[in-house]
């Protein structure tokens, strides 16, 4: 059975007009899908244009141009995001980066987590609502207790699963994830991807997940894209870009991935790549089936 | 060579903006300063105007540009305006600009000096406070700072012409400078002292602790480690880089109270007896003299306008951020700037 | 104790012994530090004296006791009475409630018109957020006093509505300033943008997200500006700009400073002045503490 | 000498300290200023009577009823130029034909019907009736046709630079140091006065004058009774105390419904008012209670009509007689309206403030509300019931007549009452002064009965001077707000 | 053997605040040698930075040294006053921030915030230090550092930031140079070329280095030495070979199995569970027991002391007492080809 496209996005363009003869082209045309069940990771540097293409998506921003489909549904255009609001308020849920700054700190853990029920009139029942906290509340691994304190009295890492679990409430289809672990201690990291991945394999979630460690990338995703000024330099499952990476931006950026290991790292030798060598007209070709890559380097041999 | 043009196209900007806001500005203030009831023609006539036939009234009104919808009234004042004509003040019974000339001069120097001092010692004391924060000295200053911008400054003035004039006969109770000597700088400076005096003690404490805040604000930044770290004193850091960078933001503070200070020489005017056209505003507005008040309003309004236009080009100076945005002074500033 | 070595180094994993940390009983003092209690106990003190008004003076305080005149401070009358024989102490606590309401009402207006304005131009788009801004920078840009003057004389005599009316609608464009730009930091903030995604509306946001976050910042104008708009009616009672004369404030008592101090009877003077002062800097005091607890970072230097 | 131009020496400059002005027009308005700088055909003496000054002599022809004037010889305005009979004639065609001329004074020249130049030296005025104040309205001051011919008169620049043939020439008027100075006429045609320069200190507030006079930034100025009282028996200073003529009332608005409907319960109102107790409290004893409005004229006076005392028994009785009733909170009603008025009060005069204050309290005591608004200027077209007002007649007493006769130029108050109107036309026309006192004396009595206002209490000039001032002469009764203190300045010295 | 540039000897600062004393760093003793790069890694309030801004005596005024002294280049500045210790700021001891965005004066240029330093330890002219500041522009790699020299920090990218920072940092030649998360903040390619920078400054002047970061694969690629801090206290010190191939201490274990880099894909993490204690009046055991799985009862009622492996490899932890049972570590590092 061919596997169901949850999102779609083809040819985006975000430019962002600053003043009259400046425009920031935050992403500049973008393509990539995430089947069901998929976990699809956007790697790049600060600035590539990551969040913009989340909020994108979000219908934060109306896009630029291109489209952006969500099961099917080119939620892009205004008049067919309104038709799906419900739909798409449901089922697409974003975590960001600095779990303080997207907790509202004058709401208990509880109120956060039943914002998107409430705001949606999911559940209308008083001890359903109950019900339902409970069981988000163990999901993610906080206890009971927890459910009454405010964002500062609890710490980042279960902050994170706070705003996981209001994620969560409304069992979406899609979880855009932009950059939730960068904020995290490596030892509560480890927790939220384990989470992630029990998720994953539980509920079946699709991911966008955005970050900029390669390792966890590496990791915990099926599919990436590697970012570079607003476009994806090289595209393709996981282990076929990290065991293959062809495009020299890839190539430096893995390189420059810290490893903890000291002598691998003392004579290890950084790939340098310089943006302004990129050729401007630049168009992505296939290397398999899944692995493209963006053709704006001499050396490419197909 | 884009950068020129940018600046040049900036300028035009401002300027349009600038006589946008006078008209606005001058709209509204002919317009509400019409709604009051009260006729100004008793303003001009006096109680006289009792007796006059409703044709003398009419003619009146006519002679006076009082006649007419309000729209029409205007559309009359401003292109006279334009030409530099501000018409008849209605109780002083010559050209407007006439009343105002010979006290605007006395009002700019009161309120010029009285501003001057204001922020320059405000902004001593905010180097002072803010160095010495939570100490008990800069406790004792924000107290007392407190108590005296809460002194209502008519009281104060009255209080201080008891002391010094009437007690102590050192200091003038009253005008801008005794009989035959407008030219005698040291005394119209005695002259000046009790004024300023009250008008600095009544608005130095609001810029200072605003200032003062700034400041702290500031100093909870980061790069003052690493400046401490660097090896720097505190005062070095406070005054070269602290102090540098609210800069910007006093100066726009600054822009801002223009109104707030002329505001205080109102009141030190009027219990100083101090000629100037502060208490000059308040009777226009009470005798519905309208085009004093129209001149003055818009004096005022030039100089705020134009001196925060001046402010944002003084801030690019010292801080090129500020050219990627278009900032308004307003909103750089905080806390109500009432009064 | 002195346990068997071998039980003690046996391995009995993570949360074997929950450690509860010790969060140290705040005594009654150290919970009060740094709270402006004695400005709270001293404002506390006058509002009640005020709003008891009554059962505190002694004399009517509109009455002239005409055989009485600028009686220094004594037991007939506490504080003294004023060329027509009022006395001062049943003035004092009559007129602080004429003049604390006005701070009252003033706060609201100001807060009202400010927290409104702000919110629209924090949450509407670009454009109309500037053409928004521009109007209290225009509104700024006259003397307020002047401004005062010419909306007293548009709405003819003075009560104390009006006049709290005329104070509020000349102060509130440095609360909406303020509330603007929390607004607008607050509205790019991630939390709201994950309400909105999650299909929030407006008011949802502005009563869940917005309003619960900015009243800290704004509690310290708020509550100053009771104290503004109680000397903001001073200085209007001494510009012959207050309320009627038969209504009783502390700065309509302010105001006959001039008369009073010529004719040596300085407690006529002294007493209302000293109450409008203590109010105020209490009520300062108080806003100052709003300030400071909401920026509790660390000074570097 | 030099000392003496150069501005600074002030060893016999007069600093007199006095209310703000916007111009010295003696056609526009009187004041201390405009008397001493112009002069009219005649003058006033100490006892206000009127007598030549500018006029050599005059003549009046019953038959023709016209005023013929010699005029002096050899008066020099003070720029230069001669003094002739054109201006004379030139300021009475301003005052009777002018049209966009609206001043107080007009309605004292209706009577006039031809003013006419005999030759250089002489002018004739005609009436149209005897009018027995018209030698005192010939006080008016003469202005320069030269200098204002063909300008508007209200707005002339003249009025901020004057030029008159009186005893003080104008020199300077500084609006930057608000000073106007003032020069001895060295040209004058009469007595020339001793103290050089008169220095007038245009003073907004009434207590900066006090302050000044205390600082030594002063040397004379009129104060209200509390401040005046502080200089009493002060070394370095002395009292003026003059009589004035200048009384303060509560004058009703007879155009506002709530008096049309109850103008008969106007004069009941001096009953629940303990006038004495005003006079002590407010005035500081200072002045004395009023009944009439020219009681101090040398024309009234006539006690039969001080017909009301302060007494809340037959007010009360009054009260009833006239139908009034007692409601729930204390304040009268009569026919569903409550015995409510609210009266404008100038809110720059304190002891203005004062007496309404305390007439206020006084009266609501009585069960009657009068509710004080403050305004800067008065206002006619708000429908206030009433205002404080204040009034003098310190000389004819003809100056009733503009006021309390239907239509009067000064009547602000809209008063009417034919059995006034009457006396005072007869009285104005009347040529015997006996006959005229008497008809004076009736109208007091009239005019108590249905009175136009509620009469409280006559001022005393109190001037204060520093004690090297000498020569102010209380013998003259001075008018509103005390004007008229330099009538006699010429005989004035000075020594600091 | 040679004087270590930097001693601290049973190192404890203590925060007083509302709700008790915050310990935030407890009984820390370590030293560096001249040259020598030293890593200190730990999460998250673990007190790294309280440790380090504690030498330059940064911290605000409500700390307090509560024990222990601080030695510099052999002279003992624990009891040093501010004035004092303001010749040594910049002059002997420099620090480096996390972010560059916030610790570059913003209307201040580059140039100017770098003779600063100069002129305030050195005594030299302005074209003197001028000279010396383009210098140091070289030395961290900007290019065109005479036109970079008057520009303010906005003009510079988040990297050259950091160069800049670093430059003012080495402008007057200091002996150490604290470097407290000074990468974190940046990209990864550029965090390499700041790291290369780093270590080549450390062969051209032979400065030593205190370099602070939670991220064990940046140490890797640094550190001569590695101390690993976990509530205050340092729980294992050693050479970076020692720690990362042959870690004792079983919270460093942990660490290690965190990290995905050290996974299979496909396999989940190893994670800690809990969360790092609150340093309000820590346990009096290991801090870490709680979330220990091999912990002993006796590390719930006592510290630890230091354990030596080896000359230079110590740890803290009741594993290494002789009475204590033999436990395989869980993951051994596979050393990468
Ligand atoms: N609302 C906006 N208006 C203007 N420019 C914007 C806006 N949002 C983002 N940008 C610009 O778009 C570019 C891409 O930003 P974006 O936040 O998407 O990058 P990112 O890859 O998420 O970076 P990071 O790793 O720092 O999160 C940046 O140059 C940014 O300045
Ligand atoms: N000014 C202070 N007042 C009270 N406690 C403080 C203060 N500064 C730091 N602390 C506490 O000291 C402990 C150590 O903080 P420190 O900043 O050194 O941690 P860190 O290891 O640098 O963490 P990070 O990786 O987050 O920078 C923390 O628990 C913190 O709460
Ligand atoms: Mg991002
Ligand atoms: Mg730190």
């Amino acid at each position: 059975m061919r596997s169901e496209t949850i999102l779609s996005v083809s040819h985006l363009k975000q430019h962002f007009q600053i003043n009259k003869d400046f425009i920031i082209k935050a992403v500049d045309g973008v393509s990539f899908q995430i089947e069901k069940g998929e976990v699809f990771g956007l790697v790049g540097e600060t600035g590539s244009g990551k969040s913009t293409i989340a909020r994108t998506i979000m219908g934060i921003y109306p896009a630029t141009q291109g489209e952006v489909c969500f099961k099917g549904n080119k939620i892009s255009d205004k008049k067919v995001y309104h038709k799906y609001k419900n739909d798409i308020h449901k089922n697409m849920q974003i975590i960001f980066q600095d779990s303080a700054a997207a907790l509202n700190p004058r709401m208990t853990v509880e109120e956060i987590i039943i914002e998107p029920i409430i705001v949606n009139k999911l559940i209308k029942d008083k001890k359903e609502i109950q019900k339902k906290v409970a069981s988000l509340l163990l999901e993610v691994g906080l206890d009971d207790t927890d459910k009454n304190k405010y964002p500062t009295e609890i710490s980042g890492g279960q902050r994170q699963r706070v705003a996981i679990a209001r994620c969560l409430s409304t069992s979406p289809d899609l979880i855009i994830a932009d950059e939730p672990i960068a904020s995290l201690d490596v030892s509560i990291q480890a927790q939220i991807i384990t989470l992630f991945q029990k998720l994953q394999r539980e509920h079946g979630f699709s991911f966008l997940l955005i970050a900029h460690d390669l390792s966890i990338i590496k990791f915990i995703c099926d599919k990436v894209g590697v970012m570079l000024n607003g476009r994806i330099m090289e595209i393709g499952p996981t282990e076929e870009v990290f065991s293959n990476p062809t495009h020299p931006y890839t190539q430096s950026l893995l390189s420059a991935m810290p490893v903890p290991d000291p002598i691998y790292e003392r004579n290890k030798v950084l790939i340098n790549y310089d943006v302004r060598s990129a050729i401007k007209e630049a168009e992505m070709v296939e290397l398999s089936p899944k692995h493209s890559v963006l053709n704006n380097f001499q050396s490419l041999v197909v | 060579m884009k950068d020129k043009s940018i600046l040049i196209e900036k300028i035009v900007k401002r300027i349009l903006w600038f006589l946008l806001s006078m008209l606005i500005l001058s709209i509204a203030v002919f317009y509400f300063a019409r709604l009051a009831p009260g006729d100004p023609l008793q303003s001009y006539y006096g109680d006289a105007v009792e007796s006059m036939t409703s044709t003398e009234l009419d003619a009146a009104r006519v002679r006076l540009g009082l006649d007419g919808p309000i729209a029409f009234q205007y559309v009359k004042w401003i292109s006279n305006a334009a030409q530099g004509d501000f018409g008849l003040s209605l109780k002083y019974k010559m050209p407007a600009l006439n009343v105002i000339t010979p006290l605007i001069g006395n009002t700019l120097i009161l309120g010029g000096v009285a501003y001057i001092l204001v922020f320059a010692l405000a902004i001593i004391l905010a180097l002072f406070c803010a160095m010495h924060e939570d100490t008990w000295i800069d406790r004792i200053i924000c107290k007392v700072g407190t108590a005296a911008y809460y002194i209502p400054a008519f009281w104060l003035g009255v209080v201080l012409v008891l002391i010094f004039s009437v007690n102590l006969g050192w200091l003038p109770s009253s005008g801008a400078y005794d009989i035959g000597k407008s030219n005698d700088l040291p005394n119209r400076i005695q002259h000046m002292i009790l004024p300023l005096t009250v008008m600095i003690l009544s608005h130095l404490w609001y810029y200072a602790y605003m200032i003062r805040n700034k400041l702290l604000d500031e100093i909870r930044k980061e790069y003052v480690l690493l400046a401490k770290s660097k090896g720097c004193t505190k005062s070095e850091i406070v005054i070269k880089h602290c102090f540098r960078n609210v800069a910007p933001t006093i100066v726009n503070i600054m822009a801002i109270s223009i109104p707030h200070v002329l505001s205080g020489t109102f009141i030190a005017e009027a219990v100083f007896n101090y000629p100037g056209i502060g208490a000059l505003s308040v009777t226009s507005a009470k005798y519905h003299d309208y085009n004093l008040l129209m001149l003055i309003v818009m004096i005022t309004g030039v100089m705020v306008v134009s001196s925060s236009i001046i402010a944002q080009f003084i801030n690019e100076a010292i801080d090129p951020r500020m050219k990627l945005t278009e900032v308004s002074a307003w909103k750089e500033t905080s806390q109500t700037n009432s009064l | 104790m002195e346990g068997n070595f071998s039980d003690q180094f046996v391995v009995v994993g993570a949360n074997y012994k929950t450690y509860q940390v010790k969060v140290k009983k705040l005594t009654l003092r150290e919970r009060i530090t740094g709270k402006p209690i004695i400005s709270i106990i001293v404002l506390g003190i006058i509002i009640l004296g005020c709003v008891f008004a009554e059962q505190v003076y002694n004399h009517d305080p509109t009455s002239f006791y005409l055989e009485n005149l600028n009686e220094p401070p004594g037991s007939e009358f506490y504080f003294g009475t004023d060329s027509l024989g009022r006395d001062i102490y049943s003035m004092i606590w009559y007129g602080g409630r004429v003049s604390i309401l006005i701070g009252l009402l003033g706060m609201a207006i100001i807060t009202v018109i400010g927290v409104v304005y702000g919110c629209l131009s924090g949450t509407a788009n670009k454009e109309i957020d500037s053409i928004m801004m521009r109007i209290p920078e225009l509104i700024n840009s006259i003397p307020t006093l002047l401004l005062i003057l010419l909306l007293t004389s548009i709405m003819g005599a003075q009560n104390i509505l009006k006049i709290s009316f005329v104070i509020g609608i000349t102060g509130w464009c440095g609360l909406a300033r303020i509330v603007r730009s929390e607004v607008r930091q607050i509205r790019s903030s991630e939390y709201v943008i994950a309400a909105k995604s999650m299909g929030g509306g407006f008011f949802h946001i502005m009563k869940k997200h917005l309003i619960p976050n900015f009243i800290s910042t704004i509690m310290f104008v708020v509550v100053s500006s009771i104290g503004l708009s109680m000397s903001m009616e001073s200085t209007l009672s001494f510009l012959g700009l207050g309320l009627p004369v038969d209504v009783v404030s502390w700065g309509s008592m302010l105001s006959l400073a001039n008369k009073a101090l010529l004719s040596n009877t300085w407690w006529v003077i002294i007493f209302p002045g000293i109450f409008l002062i203590t109010t105020l800097v209490c009520i300062t005091n108080i806003a100052y503490y709003f300030r400071k607890e909401t920026n509790k970072r660390e000074s570097y230097l | 000498d030099k000392k003496s131009t150069d501005g600074s020496d002030l060893s016999n400059t007069l600093v007199y300290a006095g209310e703000a002005d916007e111009s010295i027009n003696p056609i526009i308005n009187k004041s201390e200023l405009s008397n001493i700088i112009f002069s009219g055909l005649m003058k006033y003496d100490a006892t206000g009577q009127p007598i030549v000054d500018l006029a050599e002599s005059y003549t009046y022809d019953e038959g023709s009823m016209t005023y013929t004037f010699k005029l002096r010889n050899g008066v020099k305005w003070q720029d230069g130029e001669p003094f002739t009979a054109q201006d004379v004639v030139f300021t009475y065609d301003k005052l009777t034909k002018d049209t966009t001329l609206s001043a107080s004074v007009l309605s004292n020249y209706t009577d006039i019907t031809k003013v006419e130049a005999i030759d250089d030296k002489t002018v004739a005025i005609t009436l149209s009736q005897f009018n027995a104040a018209m030698l005192n309205n010939f006080t008016i001051g003469i202005i320069p046709k030269h200098l204002l011919d063909g300008q508007d008169l209200t707005t002339a620049s003249f009025n901020q630079n004057p030029v008159g043939t009186g005893r003080y020439k104008f020199v300077e008027w500084d609006k930057t140091g608000a000073t106007i100075t003032l020069e001895k006429n060295e040209a004058y045609y009469d007595k020339i006065p001793n103290i050089d320069r008169v220095v007038y200190k245009t003073v907004a507030v009434e207590n900066t004058k006090a302050l000044m006079l205390e600082s030594g930034e002063a040397d004379l100025a009129w104060l209200n009774a509390n401040y005046a009282e502080k200089f009493r028996g002060k070394d370095g200073y002395t009292n003026i105390d003059f009589t004035t003529a200048d009384y303060r009332a509560v004058s009703m608005d007879y155009r506002t419904d709530f008096w049309i409907n109850n103008k008969d319960s106007v004069g009941v109102l001096n009953d629940a008012i303990d006038k004495d107790a005003v006079v002590k409290s407010v005035l500081n004893n200072e002045g004395c209670t009023a009944y009439s409005p020219i009681q101090l004229n040398a024309f009234g006076g006539n006690t039969a009509a001080d017909i009301y005392s302060y007494d809340l028994n037959k007010f009360a009785q009054e009260m009833q007689t006239l139908g009034w009733v007692k409601g729930d909170d204390g304040i009268y009603e009569r026919n569903g309206q409550k015995f409510h008025f609210t009266i404008q009060v100038r809110d720059y005069e304190e002891e203005r403030i004062d007496i309404a204050n305390v007439v206020s309290k006084q009266l609501k005591e009585a069960g009657v509300d009068m509710e004080i608004v403050l305004v800067t200027k008065f206002d006619w077209k708000s429908g206030y019931n009433g205002f404080l007002s204040g009034y003098a007649v310190e000389f004819d007493p003809d100056a009733l007549y503009a006021q309390f006769t239907t239509d009067g130029s000064a009547n602000t108050m809209k008063y009417s009452n034919p059995v006034v109107d009457n006396l005072l036309t007869q009285a104005r026309h009347e040529k015997d002064v006996t006959a005229r006192k008497d008809l004076y004396g009736q109208f007091e009595v009239a005019f108590s009965q249905q009175p136009a206002s509620v009469l409280i209490a006559y001022l005393d000039g109190n001037y204060v001077s520093i004690s090297g001032l000498k020569g102010l002469d209380t013998k003259r009764v001075l008018g509103h707000h005390a004007v008229g203190v330099m009538w006699n300045i010429e005989d004035w010295t000075l020594s600091k | 053997m040679e004087e270590p540039m930097l001693q601290l000897k049973n190192l404890s600062v203590s925060f007083d605040t509302k709700n008790g004393e915050v310990e935030a760093v407890r009984d820390v003793s370590l030293s560096l040698n001249k040259g020598e790069i030293l890593a200190i890694v730990g999460e998250s309030g673990c007190g790294k930075t309280v440790m380090s801004q504690s030498v330059l005596k940064l911290l605000p005024k409500t700390s307090r040294i509560k024990q222990g002294r601080i030695i510099v280049d052999g002279e003992d500045i624990t009891d040093y006053k501010e004035k004092d210790m303001r010749k040594l700021r910049g002059g002997v001891l420099s620090m480096v921030f996390q972010d560059p965005m916030t610790t570059l004066n913003p209307t201040i240029p580059i140039g100017k915030q770098i003779t600063e330093s100069i002129i305030k330890h050195n005594k030299v002219s302005k074209e003197e230090a001028k000279k010396r500041g383009i210098e140091m522009l070289n030395l961290v790699g900007i290019n065109k550092p005479e036109e970079m020299f008057s520009l303010q920090p906005h003009f510079f990218s988040g990297g050259m930031r950091q160069r800049c920072v670093l430059a003012i940092a080495l402008a007057s030649k200091p002996k150490i140079l604290f470097a407290d998360e000074a990468t974190t903040a940046l990209d990864v390619t550029v965090q390499a070329k700041i790291l290369d920078l780093l270590l080549d400054i450390r062969d051209k002047t032979g400065i030593s280095i205190v370099f602070i970061s939670h991220d064990l694969g940046v140490v890797a690629k640094l550190a001569d030495r590695v101390a690993v801090m976990y509530a205050g206290k340092i729980v294992e010190i050693g050479t970076a070979e020692e720690v990362f191939y042959d870690p004792r201490h079983p919270y460093v274990w942990g660490l290690m199995s965190a990290l995905p880099s050290m996974t299979k894909t496909g396999k989940s993490l190893a994670t800690i569970p809990g969360v790092p204690p609150v340093m309000l009046n820590p346990p009096p055991g290991d801090a870490f027991a709680v979330r220990n799985k091999f912990a002993l009862a006796i590390d719930y009622d006592k510290m630890p002391p230091m354990y030596q492996i080896s000359p230079t490899h110590y740890a803290a932890t009741w594993l290494l007492d002789e009475k204590a049972p033999k436990i395989e570590r869980p993951i051994l590092l596979k050393r990468m080809d």
